[in-house]
């Protein structure tokens, strides 16, 4: 075997400061290490082009292990049966099948942290000069759709868990582009009295640290490190370390070892998601009781709820 | 008349539409400060003639000649500023604005070099109106006004910016007799206030009344130009069609007894209003015989429209009966009435009358599908369709029409002929005629009148309604006058006097019904 | 042959401008990448290199020739129908509540019955601008726009929150049972056999309308209503009748890509059909079969483009680019419009 | 619901929407329904951001946008007008073309697909707050708008006022209205027309820059989340007149504002989300029904001989 190459069939587009990018992060460090990679970018509305797509790298068999990302479960279930001699990675979902890898990751788990720290920040004014103190966040998500009410469970019962009594807004864009009514609504939920926004909103999400910024309250990022996109006000990012596990992977197989055919789950056991602070502004007594939490989830004296069933 | 003291003087002509030769070789010499009137058939050439004076159209060959210079008027600026105003055939208004700001349109006087000056132009505007003593308000918005009015507002629009020369085309068209008459005092006026007018009608009477000189287009071509005076309405008529025109009609021989059959259209104090419960027809009663013309004369606005659309099925009739072949049809459906036996040609072909954008076959097929067997097994035969059209074309002598061609493609008069040859194909037992040749040349006005006789010979109940007092007076064996939606006496053509039934036009003697 | 004539005038009509934009297009791809002539290659080609690209190319025509007949049906009845994306979803929606709700029903029952509520939901989303319209003179752009997007939310609801698969992560409802999944077209895998039915749609519809007295008065209401009414055609109903047959054919792309492709309902399903639709329909210059004919073109430059971006260096945005260039042209004439009419 | 800070909200929503309407507005009055205010509007956004950008000047940010907007306007002008190509397919060429266009800069020039986010960005100038703290009601609501969102409320009076009060502005209602009687009285229509597309290139181009530039300082693809169609529909809603294109312009950004404000009552997002679009059909269905059952005005018979 001369080259090791790859592809990534995506579902969406690149620059989202977000998911997408963070999984091109990874494939740029299995690149540098000598990997041939190919992002195949796609409109995150057309499910006939991303099947095209994966039919297409799968018909030419030149990779040595294909990545798909989510939304992809039904494309991936009728191609890769067809193609018993190709191996493929799922991110972001499951599906049973000898030579697929899913990798999943437990969003609620990270955003479990991220509703403990802001139910902190909110309740305490002392360590947290710009929150009034009044115990009140907000979630401003892109769409109503399964993953992201993964993310708002975890974040509702860390919140609730953190500082009972915690008031969590949950206000939907219906967009992951529209960012100025992504503003707005921040905004609209800052003046409800929410001291920190849990930035769910995909690229949109950019309005949401921006409005945060602009009324000057706390915001937490996604996906990827947003801290120091505006530093005074981002307290956090709640990170799904899909670049890590991507890379991982790719080791995996160049190795041989990757266990195709099962399930791994990304969660703050194994440091797949996680909650990267802004020290800057986060006192140790916070990031203990952040600390805390995690240990908790990671041992299994808490389990935080999902959105989805079991297989 | 000789060049030199002309004003204008066109010389050779020439103009095509694609491979249309509409204009091959045309002189024309007009005199200052008289009346020269264009006549011809349809299709002669008359209004592209004087779109290229007006600068719409540019000729392919010829020359202009104003006031001795040779001349180009490439845009309608350019030929408001050689003193040419038009008035057209179709008018060029903007329905939404006033009549001050039709009149200045492309023209608004300004005021801080950006502004319209509305006072200014409302004061111009009226200034003008007074000059002319037209009853206009020049703040009302034109889609208000009558059609006369708007006829009006577009001669003031070409006399605003002192057009020396002002040409009509066709403006009695639509106009209603009175108002025709106050046209032509408008034009005598314009005469003695020494400007000169190019003045085109198909109305040979109003020739004889206004115009000092007369030149006839056929095909194309300038074939004379003779003195009004000189020359009687049937030489301008051989002129134009290039044969002998008979104008003959019922009320001709009025005299010669005639038999009807039964009434076939019958009306029992049918009354009409509008959504404002404005009366529109007021308790109208009528009974048409089979093998009678009935003629409604009447100033237009006075409910003919109205009387034409509820036979038709059109307007919905409150009060009263319609009875058609004796069955009262009063709340049926259009089609219902059609396959009782009704024809009905609207006042307006572009309105009602036709869908200009489709083909003339289909135009043509429109109320005789079923009838006229163009279905094979429920669908339609396209083969039988155009046969159809085509025989409608041959019958009623349609020129340049072909059945896959748009009927809005066709002149005026064409497109008149094919909505009559329509209704006709189904030998309707009751045939309402509106306005059947308003804009039709003299030829092709004759054309119709002897298919609308024909029909009445072999049968059919005639109801003929026209502005036109010399058609209703010519065509008609009984003659309805209408005032303020009631009708207000039905005449034996023998005791139809001209001059009392413009009284009974007029609302007077409403004792005699 | 007349009427084959015709046809092939309207289809050619556009050929000049499909050239010139591929000349642009080529003269841009060469600009950028290395091997212009195989990423064109790609692009006209790939899609007929096997049966697998076939049918990708088949299923993405399908939807678009649905919804841009429908589109003709309405604009022959002079409603301008921007309502094809919110149809198309209710159609989907509607045949997919329907095979989830009655899964023990005999496919030979239960998939006549989800195709019916599929083109019934389309049809009634269309019916509601065409009465407003017709009885109250309501702007139909204004509203068909609108109803887009409550359909789209309203479907998101139904599958985020009833009909979910919840062993998943995606947006997407339980698979439908496979007695009502469509079969493929014999000999090609995976090719949808509602191309088939578009296929004979567009011919019906061209009969509909061009050879029906039913089609002549739809089209005389949507040229002169005064005179549609005048010579007996009940003009609002027939305008109200288009455009329940424009839903329904919307409606019909839905359920049968859910039945024909998609095996359940997936939010975000549709990159835009409705829209990509109404300027198919447009580009075909409002004729049922030339509209089939445009799909097709439309779904192999669409299609053609992926392939090229995976076999080239061109990058995607490139096609969208061309696709733009090419909409634009299409209807341009190369010589200048005569001033008058 | 927070009814203090409401009415700035709904402002907020209503300047792009009133925006694209009345550079939709501008151009249906010249008769040409303008569906390339989308497209517009994004190739301002991006432009706007590209060049704030490298010149770190807000100033020629603002103005490269409204330019590049007023360039895309006289491309559709000139392959319509020029070449006879039907407005509303060119329009929506117009559209794809320039999302593809911003997409492939994006991905050569910029390296980043996903959207530009200059580090920093220079900010436009606000009323400062407090500024009209006088004024009931409408300070407030003011306070804290861009000059944009200023300009948008002036440009609703200057419409009106170009439209109705200048020549050029009768010239080009004529133009749309009956385009023969226009060209007979020596209006080249077709000018009209370019310049109908180019005013609505300067408005949409305000729309796109506000957009980026207000608040967000960054662009990404699609941002513009079909507001183009949204301000065309307020047009249509409001009859093509500036003050009622205002007044629908004003209902969307209202019931978007309220419906943001019901999410706190944790209705489904669909439903709240749908609220604006519901509205606008409930809404002109009732004006529309309004106005028929209080008698229709004594029919204007217009004659077409
Ligand atoms: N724009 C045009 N395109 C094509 N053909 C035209 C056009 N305008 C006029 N024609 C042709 O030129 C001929 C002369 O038309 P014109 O309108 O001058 O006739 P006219 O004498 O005014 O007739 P009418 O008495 O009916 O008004 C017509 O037969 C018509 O076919
Ligand atoms: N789009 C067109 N293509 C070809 N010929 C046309 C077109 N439009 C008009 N014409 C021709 O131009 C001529 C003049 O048209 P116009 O509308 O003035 O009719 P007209 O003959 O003057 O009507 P009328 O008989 O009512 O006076 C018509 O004879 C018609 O054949
Ligand atoms: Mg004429
Ligand atoms: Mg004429």
């Amino acid at each position: 075997q001369e080259e090791f190459s790859t592809v990534y069939v995506m579902s969406d587009n690149l620059g989202d400061h977000g998911f997408n990018d963070s999984a091109a992060e990874g494939f740029n460090r299995a690149k540098e290490e000598g990997a041939k990679v190919r992002l195949l970018q796609a409109s995150p509305s057309d499910p006939q082009l991303w099947r095209q797509n994966l039919e297409a790298v799968s018909n030419a068999g030149t990779y040595n292990v294909i990545f798909t990302g989510p939304n992809m479960h039904d494309n991936l279930a009728a191609v890769a049966p067809q193609h018993p001699e190709q191996k493929y990675v799922f991110f972001d979902d499951e599906l049973a099948q000898p030579n697929v890898l899913s990798v999943k990751y437990a969003q609620n788990e990270g955003s479990y942290l991220a509703g403990t720290l802001a139910a902190l920040a909110a309740s305490d004014k002392a360590s947290f000069p710009l929150s009034s103190g009044a115990k009140k966040v907000a979630v401003v998500a892109g769409m109503d759709l399964p993953i992201i009410q993964d993310f708002i469970m975890g974040f509702k019962q860390g919140a609730e868990s953190a500082v009972p009594g915690t008031e969590v807004q949950v206000i939907f864009i219906g967009s992951f582009n529209d960012a100025q009514k992504a503003y707005d609504l921040t905004r609209t939920a800052i003046s409800n009295g929410a001291d920190v926004v849990y930035n769910v909103a995909g690229p949109a999400g950019l309005g949401i640290l921006k409005a945060a910024a602009d009324q000057n309250k706390y915001a937490i990022g996604v996906d990827s490190n947003q801290n120091d996109l505006h530093p005074k006000n981002v307290l956090a990012s709640m990170l799904k370390q899909i670049g890590n596990s991507i890379y991982d992977s790719i080791k995996q197989v160049k190795s041989g070892t990757a266990p195709f055919g099962t399930l791994v789950i990304y969660g703050l056991k194994n440091d797949g998601v996680g909650l990267v602070l802004n020290d800057a502004i986060v006192p140790a007594s916070a990031k203990a009781k952040v600390d805390e939490a995690r240990a908790g989830v990671a041992s299994g004296s808490v389990t935080v709820a999902s959105a989805f069933a079991a297989k | 008349m000789d060049g030199s003291t002309a004003i204008l003087t066109l010389q050779g002509i020439a103009k095509r539409f694609g491979d249309k030769e509409a204009l091959k070789s045309v002189d024309l010499s007009v005199a200052p400060g008289e009346v020269h009137v264009v006549c011809g058939e349809n299709g002669a050439g008359k209004s592209t003639l004087m779109n290229i004076l007006a600068g719409i159209h540019q000729a392919d060959a010829g020359t202009i000649s104003l006031r001795g210079m040779p001349v180009s008027i490439p845009d309608p600026i350019a030929a408001s500023r050689l003193g040419i105003g038009m008035v057209h055939q179709h008018f060029k208004l903007v329905p939404s604005m006033s009549v001050a700001e039709n009149l200045y349109l492309g023209r608004n006087p300004r005021k801080y070099l950006v502004f319209s000056n509305r006072a200014e132009m409302e004061r111009r505007a009226a200034e003008l109106i007074a000059r002319y003593r037209f009853d206009l308000d020049p703040r009302a918005p034109v889609g208000r006004l009558s059609v006369g009015q708007r006829q009006r507002v577009e001669i003031l629009k070409a006399l605003a910016f002192d057009a020396e020369i002002l040409i009509l085309d066709e403006p009695t068209a639509v106009l209603t007799p009175p108002e025709v008459g106050e046209l032509l005092d408008v034009i005598a006026n314009l005469r003695e206030r020494g400007r000169t007018v190019l003045f085109i009608t198909h109305k040979l009477r109003e020739v004889k009344a206004v115009a000092d000189h007369v030149s006839v287009l056929r095909h194309g071509e300038s074939v004379g130009t003779h003195l009004a005076a000189e020359v009687s309405e049937a030489d301008i008529a051989r002129a134009m069609v290039g044969r002998q025109v008979f104008l003959s009609g019922r009320g001709a021989d009025a005299d010669k007894p005639r038999t009807f059959g039964p009434a076939l259209l019958e009306l029992e104090n049918v009354s009409v209003s509008n959504a404002s419960g404005r009366r529109l027809l007021d308790a109208v009663s009528l009974a048409v015989r089979a093998g009678e013309v009935v003629g409604i004369a009447g100033v237009d606005g006075n409910g003919q429209t109205e009387l034409a659309e509820a036979i038709a099925g059109l307007l919905p009739i409150q009060a009263g009966t319609v009875r058609l072949n004796g069955r009262a049809i009063t709340g049926t459906t259009v089609p219902e009435r059609i396959s009782a036996g009704l024809g009905f040609v609207p006042e307006d072909r572009l309105d009602r009358g036709l869908s200009p954008t489709m083909t003339i076959a289909e135009n043509v097929a429109a109320t005789n599908y079923r009838r006229a067997h163009l279905l094979r097994g429920g669908l339609v035969d396209p083969a039988r369709r155009d046969a159809f059209a085509e025989r409608a074309i041959r019958e009623f002598d349609v020129r340049g029409a072909a059945p896959d061609r748009a009927i809005g493609q066709l002149s005026g008069g064409n497109m008149q002929k094919l909505v009559v040859a329509r209704e006709m194909a189904r030998r309707p037992r009751v045939l309402v005629v509106a306005q059947p040749t308003r804009g039709l040349d003299i030829g092709a006005a004759e054309f119709i009148h002897s298919r609308i006789l024909e029909a009445a010979d072999a049968g059919a109940a005639v109801l003929l309604i026209s502005s036109e007092l010399s058609e209703v007076l010519l065509l008609s064996d009984r003659i309805g006058v209408m005032y303020r939606g009631r009708m207000l006496a039905v005449l034996p053509r023998k005791q139809a006097e001209e001059e009392r039934i413009g009284i009974l036009m007029n609302g007077g003697e409403a004792q005699a019904a | 042959m007349k009427a084959f004539r015709q046809l092939l005038r309207a289809v050619a009509a556009p050929l000049g401008a499909i050239a010139l934009t591929l000349f642009l297009g080529f003269l841009l791809v060469a600009s950028i990448a290395d091997e212009p002539v195989l990423a064109y290659r790609e692009l006209l080609f790939a899609n007929f290199q096997s049966l697998g690209n076939f049918a990708l190319f088949i299923n993405r025509a399908t939807p678009l020739a649905l919804i841009a007949i429908g589109i003709v049906f309405a604009f022959r009845a002079g409603v301008f129908n921007v309502g094809g994306e919110g149809q198309l979803y209710l159609g989907a929606m509607a045949a997919t509540v329907m095979g989830l709700a009655l899964p023990g029903l005999p496919g030979f029952v239960l998939l006549p019955l989800c195709v019916f509520v599929g083109i019934a939901a389309g049809g009634f989303w269309g019916y509601i601008p065409a009465v407003l319209k017709v009885k109250l003179q309501v702007d139909e752009v204004v509203t068909t726009l609108m109803l887009n997007f409550v359909a789209l939310l309203f479907t998101s609801y139904l599958v985020n929150h009833l009909l979910r698969d919840t062993t998943t992560y995606g947006a997407i409802s339980w698979t439908l049972p496979e007695s009502v999944w469509l079969p493929s077209i014999p000999g090609v895998p995976n090719a949808t056999s509602a191309f088939l039915v578009a296929v004979v749609l567009a011919v019906l519809a061209w009969v509909l309308l061009f050879r029906t007295v039913w089609g002549s008065e739809v089209r005389a209401a949507g040229t002169n209503l005064r005179f549609a009414e005048t010579v007996g055609v009940p003009a609002a109903r027939r305008v109200i009748e288009a455009m329940i047959v424009s839903g329904g054919m919307a409606g019909l792309a839905g359920a049968l890509y859910v039945l024909g492709t998609g095996h359940r309902f997936e939010q975000n399903f549709s990159p835009a059909y409705g829209l990509v639709a109404l300027t198919v329909a447009l580009l075909a210059r409002v004729h049922p079969i030339s509209a089939l004919v445009t799909a097709l073109f439309y779904a192999l430059m669409l299609n053609g483009a992926a392939y090229m971006q995976i076999a080239t260096d061109v990058p995607r945005s490139l096609v969208a680019l061309l696709t733009g260039l090419l909409v634009l042209l299409m209807t341009a004439r190369l010589r200048r419009q005569s001033s008058r009419h | 619901m927070d009814l203090v800070t409401l009415p700035a909200a709904v402002l907020e929503q209503t300047v792009p929407i009133l925006l694209a309407a009345l550079a939709a507005m501008i151009t249906l009055r010249a008769n040409i329904l303008n569906v390339a205010v989308e497209g517009m509007m994004l190739v301002a956004a991006f432009t706007a951001i590209a060049v704030g950008d490298v010149t770190g000047n807000a100033l020629y940010a603002f103005a490269a946008a409204l330019v590049a907007a007023c360039l895309v306007s006289q491309i559709l002008a000139v392959i319509t007008l020029r070449f006879g190509a039907d407005f509303i397919v060119a329009g929506l060429g117009i559209n794809i073309l320039a999302s593809g266009s911003i997409l492939f800069l994006l991905e050569r020039v910029y390296n980043s697909p996903g959207g530009l986010r200059p580090i920093t960005f220079p900010d436009i100038w606000h009323l400062p707050a407090g500024a009209l703290s006088f004024v009931p009601v409408l300070g407030p609501m003011l306070e804290g708008q861009s000059f944009i969102a200023l300009l948008a409320i002036l440009a609703i009076p200057a419409s009106f006022v170009f439209l109705y009060r200048t020549p050029t502005g009768a010239n080009l209602r004529a133009t749309g209205e009956d385009e023969a009687a226009a060209r007979s009285a020596g209006i080249r229509t077709d000018r009209m027309k370019a310049l109908a597309l180019l005013l609505s290139g300067v408005l949409a181009g305000l729309a796109g820059a506000q957009l980026a530039m207000d608040r967000l300082h960054f662009f990404l693809p699609e941002m513009s989340a079909g507001r183009g169609f949204i301000g065309l529909a307020a047009t249509l809603f409001g009859a093509g007149t500036p003050w009622m294109t205002a007044a629908a312009s004003l209902m969307f950004g209202f019931f978007g504002a309220v419906g943001d404000r019901l999410q706190a009552f944790a209705l489904p997002s669909q439903f709240v989300l749908m609220l604006p679009y519901l509205a606008a059909v409930v809404g002109l269905t009732f004006a529309r029904w309004r106005a028929s059952t209080k008698g229709r005005p004594a029919a204007i018979t217009e004659t077409k001989v």
